[in-house]
């Protein structure tokens, strides 16, 4: 085992792993982390703790993982490259490692734009390949990207994010590959609707034997509505959300979207689950928390296994 | 340079006779294109008949000012060789080599000296002679005061006492000894443009025309408007001096057989003539004076005549009456005349009173012109006039002689400048150019340097007549020039255009030492070059001059309000002074000329012009959008003369192909076109592989002609028995039992002219009618035949095949535009219905076949791209709009473009092939000049300041500017057009458009908004 | 070229409103050639500030003047003859002049009459985009000769994010994607495999990072 | 007191608006004297800062005719020329002169009415518009450019 994580153990044992995910509060509310984190104790190997997801600003990462952890769940810590610069995220690394958060996801993060602070100067002092290069270095090396030694280095075991959907899309598998060069542990996909495209991803993926390097988490989100469907159909950058969902979305009434979502999520994860290359499942219930557990259920990902 | 024959070897001179407008451009044709000219008028100076008119239609310009910039250009030709108070004696010999002799009856002046101070008259008004009509106080023998030569004439059996008269002129310029004196010359060729006289009304005594002086003919009237008139322009009752209220025209004076003694023939030109005359009356006195019209035939056929018409009509009101007043009776009671005459709707005679009556008299040849020709053995027609053949309009029956204007036929003035044109072109077949002569050189004075001095600006303010100093007080003008800085002299010049003012102007550049010019006058579209020229004349560089346009774009449209066109005035006259003073010497560039033409079109027009062309050795591209030649007049079978157009046609035709001087290009399309004249380059392609082609050439020659217009109407397309004209001008040739069965064939005139469609009058649709009409007799002499019309425009010789065809039984039937004949099909036939005018009520007939007189329309499609590509302007209906009605029919705006035949106006082949020679014509004076002089109105770089930005490469229409090796942004003065886009978009204004520098943009803004009280 | 924005005349017009005199003062390099601050717009703005002036009643002395540099002391010196009678300069220069002149005329308020926008090119007549932003290390070679740094959103250089689509920015369809620019390059140049090697994490000290920068060329400098 | 006369610039192409402004004197088309022509080979030669001037000097008006679009006898003068009175509109606009006192008309040659009518629309929108601003506040010089 490179790491303490509880993460590592579940798909070193072969399982299928299932995360999820916890926005933090736009507010020193700690209670709220609680309550949505508890709602997806036992259902979930690990919770991501987003980063000012969206550009806008939350109580941090780290400090929720903190609350998470002493909740004596498995946080995941997300950090984007738009934020810190490398001296600030070692410094934080440090700290989150010092309470016992041993799993990561290294990002870029969203652009400004199209946060609550557009007029903020956005670092990337690094981007999210050199950022995972610098996490395994801490891990392997034992030192600092700026090259001295680092006293009891933290062991994260690191994860990245990867979008099979984006263009150039001939380019996906080699950035996948470059993340894994890189030191990439496991990799958090973008939401799959779009399940033909992936496969095809996929099965480049396998070609290359990637997957044997890195895990491969397939990211799904249930949508509560057919308005959200063809939102994330035009508006989100990087989204790929064939007419077939949004119609059968739109096909049922209002009353009933969001069961249909669930199932469409449900659906996707039995088809992917026999995708060569899938190792698990991130299930991004966007403040729709208290669906997990269904979505876990219904996938017959319940329960969790044990790992001691 | 007159009666100086030395310098002109004989071989290439030409003879014109007649100094009219027609003579002049004939001459300034020839002379322009290297030919030796000789110029004879039997008046003491040359102008003509145009000279006695006030203004012209349609821009109703006064007619000085657009003539006499040609008559000095004619005076200034170095090539023109004119003598006047000169006839023709003798002419012997043949083509290329004729002996004329001419003899010059004495003036008693000597030319070369005087000075034209006018002492003489004033002692001695009675040795003078003024004579167009209605002259009380002869002014002085210059008929008009742009007279050229620009000297007096002594009538010495008027002169009582020589000695005294001697001796009044200071210059010693009167000889009382001099005698007429006989002149021999050898010419190539002769051009006869005589003129005409007008038929003298006095024998008809119901006008009691010569017995009441308030009868007057339309020339008179003239007079009675002309600025320089004897009532100095004011319009007064001729008995006692009064301001008229009702004028009355009265048609066809001496034309269409009407009177005892009248010619047969319409003179044409009448109609315009007195419509004209109307409108500038009202447009004098607009309600307070009301002016009437009676008529026959409103014979308004000309391009765009119609809607002038319709403007009179419409915009001003000028009465029309159709009918032919029996009788003019003055009145001593009311001093008025009662003109009585008959209404064509059939209702009793009216009387009428008016104030005044204006004759229209027609055109008739004179009986010396007579005898000249007599002596010439030249055949005349019927009426006198030289014969000339359909197809070879301008050429008389003896070889090397030509005639053009009123000897050849009655017409107007822009046709008599197409046939002078032509006839120029043939007679220069005839000879040989002589050996070019740089005119600048031998008029000009050496150009002053006045880089170093400080400006002295002098301003000229024409009165032109009435037209600036009936509006604006010209003196008070020129005394607040005065006012303005650096003025040295502001002061008045009358017709500033005139020979006399043009040397006042002269002479003051030189006495004052002036180096900058301003001159207060009209357009300087029209008369920039004349003055540019004078400075050049004068030693000082052309481009210090600057005109302030305070007649067409002040008094012209400021009339109704003095006080306003008084401060515009002063305006335009500040700004062009404040801008001179930033004027500054420039040079002007010249290429080498292509000698090659581009005729697009391969009809008759497009043919002839460039068999014309091709004749004198210049090498003709002649591109046809058709697989073959012939156009429209490829479908026509017979003239109304009865000659064979096919025959015709493909004789025409094998020339052209066979010519090794035409390049006969079909299928082709023009797709692009760049360059100035002298040097275009234009774009073919040709069908089918539509592979690409370009041609280099120097003039363009649009002989793209029209279509017949086939509009749906009367059942036309849907049942057999109606046709167009055309159709039935091929069914004569081709299906004779069809006519012979034919009892009854009913024509309907005007079928989609005259209408909202098309406002034009197709012109040769009445002839066609007719020609048709007679046609069919001839074959079915029982035929019944109906011709409906609106107004039978016959015009010219072809009025007496209209009254042939009435004496042969055509029954010729008016309608009014609004209430136009119905058409019903009936079994084989057609009813048609119509309104009698006379019994006021409708008639039907059944006609075994309707005839339509559609007439042509322009070829809206092919002359839209056209006008796109070559960036030409069009007329309402799309024909192609000439660069000035009158002066210049073919010359197009664009300069190096001619247009010919219809794709100018409707016109009959005839027509057509005179305008192809004289498009010809036109474009050998610009392809004589073996360089093409460029404008100096070009854009310059300051090295400087440029910032080597590309935004002028970039901007810059014509891809002319570049970056040059010494990395700064460079323009060809050769190759740049002048549109000054570069100079505005450059960012470091490192670029000035000469001529137009922001400086002179901004000075004149100063001039305008200085904020000083007048 | 560095590439200007005249400012909005309002704030022009109430930086030079506490003076009477001012010299206007043009560049005839970058801002000529992008059309911010040459002869012409300056001729332009004073006329501007004259007339916004005049509206008020008040009159406002304006010397225009364009110098061919206004980032040497050489081609600054020309104002001096000038100086003494302005209250104030307005530059229409990028930064570097507006403080050059600065430097050389200690007690003249200098201000600023353009937004230096960019290191740029002109797309074309009229348009100028971004495309360098100094870093000091120049890694064109390694990228197709397309700037990541200068061009994307982020200043990835290891690859484009998850938010590229169909050649565009997530930002802004206005905006390419310059991975896919550059991907597209390599490919042309059959360098795809050029991709796969990660860039390391870049030093900026080369660039702004490094504080102010200086080049001194011994063999030239005094 | 007597109604504002404006003083009213008309930069006219040679080519075309300014033949149709001789056509409008040949056809006796009266239109207000308000209106002043200046010269150029081309709209497209007109310059940013020749509007600018003409306005600072005090114009009332100013308008930029050139020929019909398509027909420009130097390609495109006057569609260039159209861009940069759209510019100099905003410009006005920014510092209170007033964008719309400066327009832009197309016109053949043959338009002489066309002429004489914008003549007469531009003077009536500029009278209501009343005295250039500039002019405002310096005492009494309404009338007096036109004196």
């Amino acid at each position: 085992m490179k790491t303490e994580s509880t993460l590592e153990k579940i798909l070193a044992s072969g399982n299928l792993a299932v995360t999820s995910e916890c926005g933090p509060p736009r507010g020193a509310v700690p209670d709220k982390v609680k309550e949505k984190a508890e709602m997806l104790r036992g259902y979930v190997d690990a919770v991501n703790v987003t980063d000012n997801q969206t550009a806008m600003v939350r109580m941090s990462s780290f400090a929720a993982c903190v609350i998470i952890k002493q909740m004596g769940m498995d946080p995941i810590l997300q950090m984007v490259t738009r934020d810190r610069n490398r001296l600030a995220m070692q410094a934080d690394i440090l700290g989150a490692y010092a309470h016992g958060i041993d799993t990561m996801l290294c990002l870029s993060g969203d652009h400004p734009h199209f946060g609550d602070h557009p007029q903020a100067m956005n670092v990337h002092d690094i981007d999210s390949i050199q950022f995972v290069q610098m996490v395994h270095t801490m891990r392997e090396k034992g030192t600092f990207q700026g090259g001295d030694d680092i006293i009891n280095p933290p062991k994260m075991f690191i994860g990245a994010a990867a979008n099979p959907f984006a263009d150039p899309f001939e380019l996906r598998v080699a950035r996948l590959a470059k993340k894994a060069k890189a030191g990439a542990d496991f990799v958090q996909t973008q939401c799959i609707y779009n399940l033909d495209k992936f496969e095809t991803w996929m099965k480049g993926v396998v070609d290359r034997g990637l997957h044997e390097k890195v895990h491969v988490l397939a990211g799904v989100t249930p949508m509560k509505t057919a308005g959200m469907a063809r939102y994330m159909k035009n508006k989100v950058p990087g989204m790929d959300v064939p007419d077939e969902i949004v119609d059968r979305m739109a096909g049922v009434p209002k009353e009933k979207q969001a069961e249909e979502g669930i199932k469409i999520c449900v659906e996707s994860i039995q088809r992917l689950k026999d995708v060569e290359g899938v190792s698990g499942f991130h299930i991004m219930a966007i403040e729709w928390e208290q669906k997990v557990p269904e979505i876990v259920k219904k996938a017959g990902l319940y329960p969790r296994p044990e790992i001691a | 340079m007159m009666n100086d024959q030395a310098t002109m070897p004989s071989h290439n001179k030409i003879l014109v006779v007649g100094g009219g407008i027609g003579g002049i451009r004939a001459a300034m044709d020839l002379a322009e294109s290297g030919r030796n000219v000789v110029l004879i008028d039997k008046s003491v100076s040359i102008g003509g008949l145009i000279t006695q008119l006030d203004r012209t239609f349609p821009t109703n310009d006064c007619d000085l000012c657009t003539l006499s910039p040609r008559l000095s250009e004619g005076g200034r030709q170095e090539h023109i060789d004119l003598l006047t108070m000169t006839e023709v004696k003798k002419v012997s010999g043949d083509v290329g080599n004729f002996t004329v002799t001419l003899s010059q009856t004495p003036r008693y002046i000597d030319l070369e000296k005087c000075t034209a101070c006018g002492d003489c008259f004033k002692v001695f008004p009675e040795c003078v002679s003024f004579n167009p009509g209605l002259d009380h106080r002869a002014p002085t023998c210059m008929r008009y005061p742009q007279a050229i030569p620009q000297a007096y004439a002594i009538d010495m059996h008027k002169c009582q006492d020589v000695k005294a008269l001697e001796n009044v002129c200071k210059a010693g310029a009167i000889l009382p000894q001099q005698t007429s004196k006989e002149i021999e010359l050898e010419v190539g060729a002769v051009i006869l443009c005589p003129g005409a006289d007008v038929f003298d009304p006095s024998g008809l005594d119901h006008f009691e025309y010569g017995k009441n002086p308030d009868v007057v003919t339309s020339l008179e009237y003239e007079r009675i408007l002309s600025a320089s008139g004897p009532t100095q322009g004011e319009l007064v009752r001729p008995s006692d001096g009064k301001k008229p209220e009702k004028i009355a025209w009265i048609q066809c004076v001496g034309s269409r057989g009407l009177q005892k003694g009248a010619a047969s023939y319409c003179s044409s030109a009448c109609c315009m003539f007195a419509l004209k005359e109307a409108i500038v009356t009202k447009e004098r006195f607009q309600d307070s004076i009301e002016t009437t019209i009676f008529y026959m035939d409103m014979r308004t056929f000309g391009k765009e005549y119609e809607q002038y018409r319709e403007r009179a009509e419409n915009e001003f009101h000028v009465n029309l009456v159709r009918s032919r007043p029996h009788s003019i009776v003055g009145d001593e009671a009311t001093g008025g005349l009662d003109i009585t005459f008959a209404p064509d709707d059939g209702s009793p005679s009216i009387t009428e009173t008016f104030d005044m009556a204006v004759l229209s008299t027609g055109f008739k040849v004179s009986e010396s012109v007579r005898k000249m020709a007599g002596t010439m053995g030249i055949e005349l027609n019927a009426h006198d006039f030289a014969k000339t053949d359909e197809f070879s309009p301008v050429a008389t029956s003896v070889p090397g002689i030509y005639v053009c204007g009123l000897f050849e036929g009655p017409k107007d003035i822009p046709e008599t400048m197409v046939q002078a044109s032509a006839a120029a072109c043939l007679a220069a077949k005839a000879t040989q150019p002589a050996v070019h002569i740089d005119e600048d050189t031998l008029v000009n004075l050496p150009e002053r340097d006045v880089s170093s001095e400080e400006p002295r600006i002098g301003i000229f303010i024409c009165d032109c007549g009435l037209n600036i100093g009936g509006v604006v007080d010209t003196q008070n003008l020129a005394e607040f020039g005065k006012t303005l800085p650096q003025v040295a002299v502001s002061q008045v010049v009358g017709h500033g255009c005139s020979r006399s003012s043009m040397d006042i102007i002269h002479k003051t550049i030189v006495d004052e030492k002036l180096n900058r010019v301003v001159i207060g006058g009209c357009s300087p579209r029209t008369h920039e070059t004349k003055f540019q020229d004078l400075l050049q004349r004068a030693g000082l560089n052309k481009y210090l001059v600057e005109i302030a346009n305070i007649r067409d774009q002040d008094t012209w449209v400021h009339a109704d309000d003095p006080e306003a066109a008084k401060q515009k005035a002063r305006h335009l006259i500040r700004m062009a002074t404040s801008s001179v003073k930033n004027a500054h010497p420039l040079i002007e560039h010249s290429l080498p000329m292509h000698k090659e033409i581009l005729v697009v079109g391969g009809g008759v027009s497009g043919m002839t012009t460039a068999l014309s062309l091709a004749d004198q050795g210049f090498k003709v591209f002649l591109a046809e959008k058709a697989p073959q030649l012939g156009g429209l007049a490829g479908r026509i079978k017979k003239t109304i003369e009865g000659r064979d157009v096919p025959v015709f046609m493909e004789a025409l035709t094998q020339k052209t192909l066979q010519h090794p001087g035409i390049e006969v290009i079909f299928n082709a399309i023009i797709v692009d076109h760049t360059g100035m004249p002298g040097m275009f380059k234009t774009g073919l392609q040709i069908a089918p592989q539509m592979y690409y082609r370009q041609i280099e050439h120097g003039v363009t020659i649009l002989a793209t002609g029209a279509l017949q217009n086939r509009p749906e109407t009367f059942l036309l397309g849907e049942n057999p028995a109606v046709m167009t004209q055309l159709d039935m001008d091929t069914l004569l040739e081709e299906d004779l039992d069809r006519i012979k069965a034919m009892r009854t064939v009913a024509m309907i005139q005007c079928v989609g002219s005259r209408c909202p469609e098309n406002q034009n009058c197709s012109r040769i649709c009445c002839q066609s009618a007719v020609k048709n009409a007679l046609r069919l007799l001839d074959i079915n002499p029982d035929m019944r035949i109906f011709v409906l019309y609106r107004d039978m425009r016959t015009y010219g010789f072809t009025e007496d095949y209209y009254l042939e065809a009435r004496k042969r039984g055509v029954i010729f039937v008016r309608y009014e535009k609004d209430a136009p004949p119905q058409v019903r099909p009936e079994k084989d036939g057609i009813e048609v219905t119509f309104v009698d005018p006379i019994l006021g009520q409708s008639l039907a007939l059944s006609a075994d076949c309707l005839c339509l007189s559609t007439g042509l329309v322009a070829d809206d499609e092919a002359s839209e791209d056209l006008a796109m590509i070559f960036r030409l302007q069009r007329t309402g209906e799309g024909f192609f709009l000439e660069d000035h009605v009158k002066l210049r029919p073919l010359d197009l705006s664009t300069p190096g473009f001619f247009v010919a035949g219809t794709a100018h106006s409707p016109k009959n082949i005839k027509e057509c092939i005179a305008d192809a020679q004289a498009a010809a014509g036109r474009a050998q004076t610009l392809l004589a000049k073996n360089s093409i002089e460029l404008g100096a109105a070009v854009a310059r770089v300051d090295s400087n300041k440029c910032a080597a930005c590309l935004v002028c490469v970039r901007a810059c229409p014509f891809d002319i500017p570049f970056i040059n090796a010494d990395g700064y942004s460079e323009i060809d003065p050769a190759k740049c057009h002048g549109c000054g886009v570069c100079a505005a978009e450059c960012p470091a204004k490192a670029i000035q458009l000469m001529q137009f520098e922001d400086d002179q943009i901004l000075a004149k803004l100063d001039g305008l908004l200085e904020r000083m009280v007048a | 070229m560095i590439t200007a924005e005249r400012k909005p005349l309002e704030e022009i017009i109430d930086s030079v409103k506490p003076f009477q005199r001012i010299l206007l003062v043009g560049c005839n390099e970058c801002v000529t050639v992008c059309a911010a601050g040459g002869r012409k717009e300056v001729g332009i703005l004073a006329s501007a500030l004259q007339m916004n002036f005049m509206k008020a009643g008040q009159t406002i002395d304006i010397k225009e003047l364009t110098l061919e540099r206004q980032c040497d002391p050489e081609y600054v010196e020309e104002l001096s003859t000038h100086m003494d009678q302005v209250d104030a300069v307005l530059s229409m220069a990028c930064g570097c002049g507006v403080q050059e002149i600065a430097r050389r005329y200690k007690d003249k308020p200098v201000l600023p009459a353009v937004n230096t926008k960019f290191m740029g090119a002109s797309e074309r007549q009229g348009v100028w985009a971004e495309r360098c932003q100094g870093c000091g290390d120049c890694l064109l070679g390694l990228t197709g000769g397309i700037c990541p740094i200068a061009r994307c959103s982020k200043r990835l250089l290891n690859g484009p994010c998850g938010g590229s689509t169909n050649g565009k920015c997530e930002i802004s369809p206005e905006v390419d994607c310059v991975w896919q620019l550059i991907w597209d390059r390599l490919k042309a140049l059959g360098m795809e495999d050029r991709y796969e090697d990660i860039m390391p994490a870049k030093n900026w000290q080369t660039g702004r990072g490094g504080g102010p920068r200086k080049i001194i060329r011994e063999d030239l400098a005094e | 007191m007597k109604q504002f006369e404006p003083v009213i610039v008309a930069f006219c192409c040679h080519y075309c608006a300014y033949t149709a402004a001789d056509m409008a004197g040949s056809k006796r088309l009266s239109y207000p004297a308000n209106v002043n022509i200046v010269r150029v080979p081309c709209s497209g030669k007109v310059d940013a800062i020749h509007l600018m001037k003409a306005f600072e000097k005090g114009a009332d008006g100013v308008y930029v005719a050139g020929c019909l679009e398509g027909d420009c006898h130097f390609k495109n003068g006057n569609t260039k020329v159209a861009r940069r009175v759209a510019y100099v509109k905003k410009l006005l606009d920014e510092i209170g002169i007033g964008g719309e006192r400066l327009e832009m008309f197309y016109m053949s040659a043959g338009m002489g009415e066309r002429f004489a009518r914008v003549a007469t629309e531009m003077t009536k929108k500029i009278r209501k518009l009343g005295p250039n601003p500039t002019k405002a506040m310096s005492t009494g010089n309404q009338g007096e450019a036109v004196a």
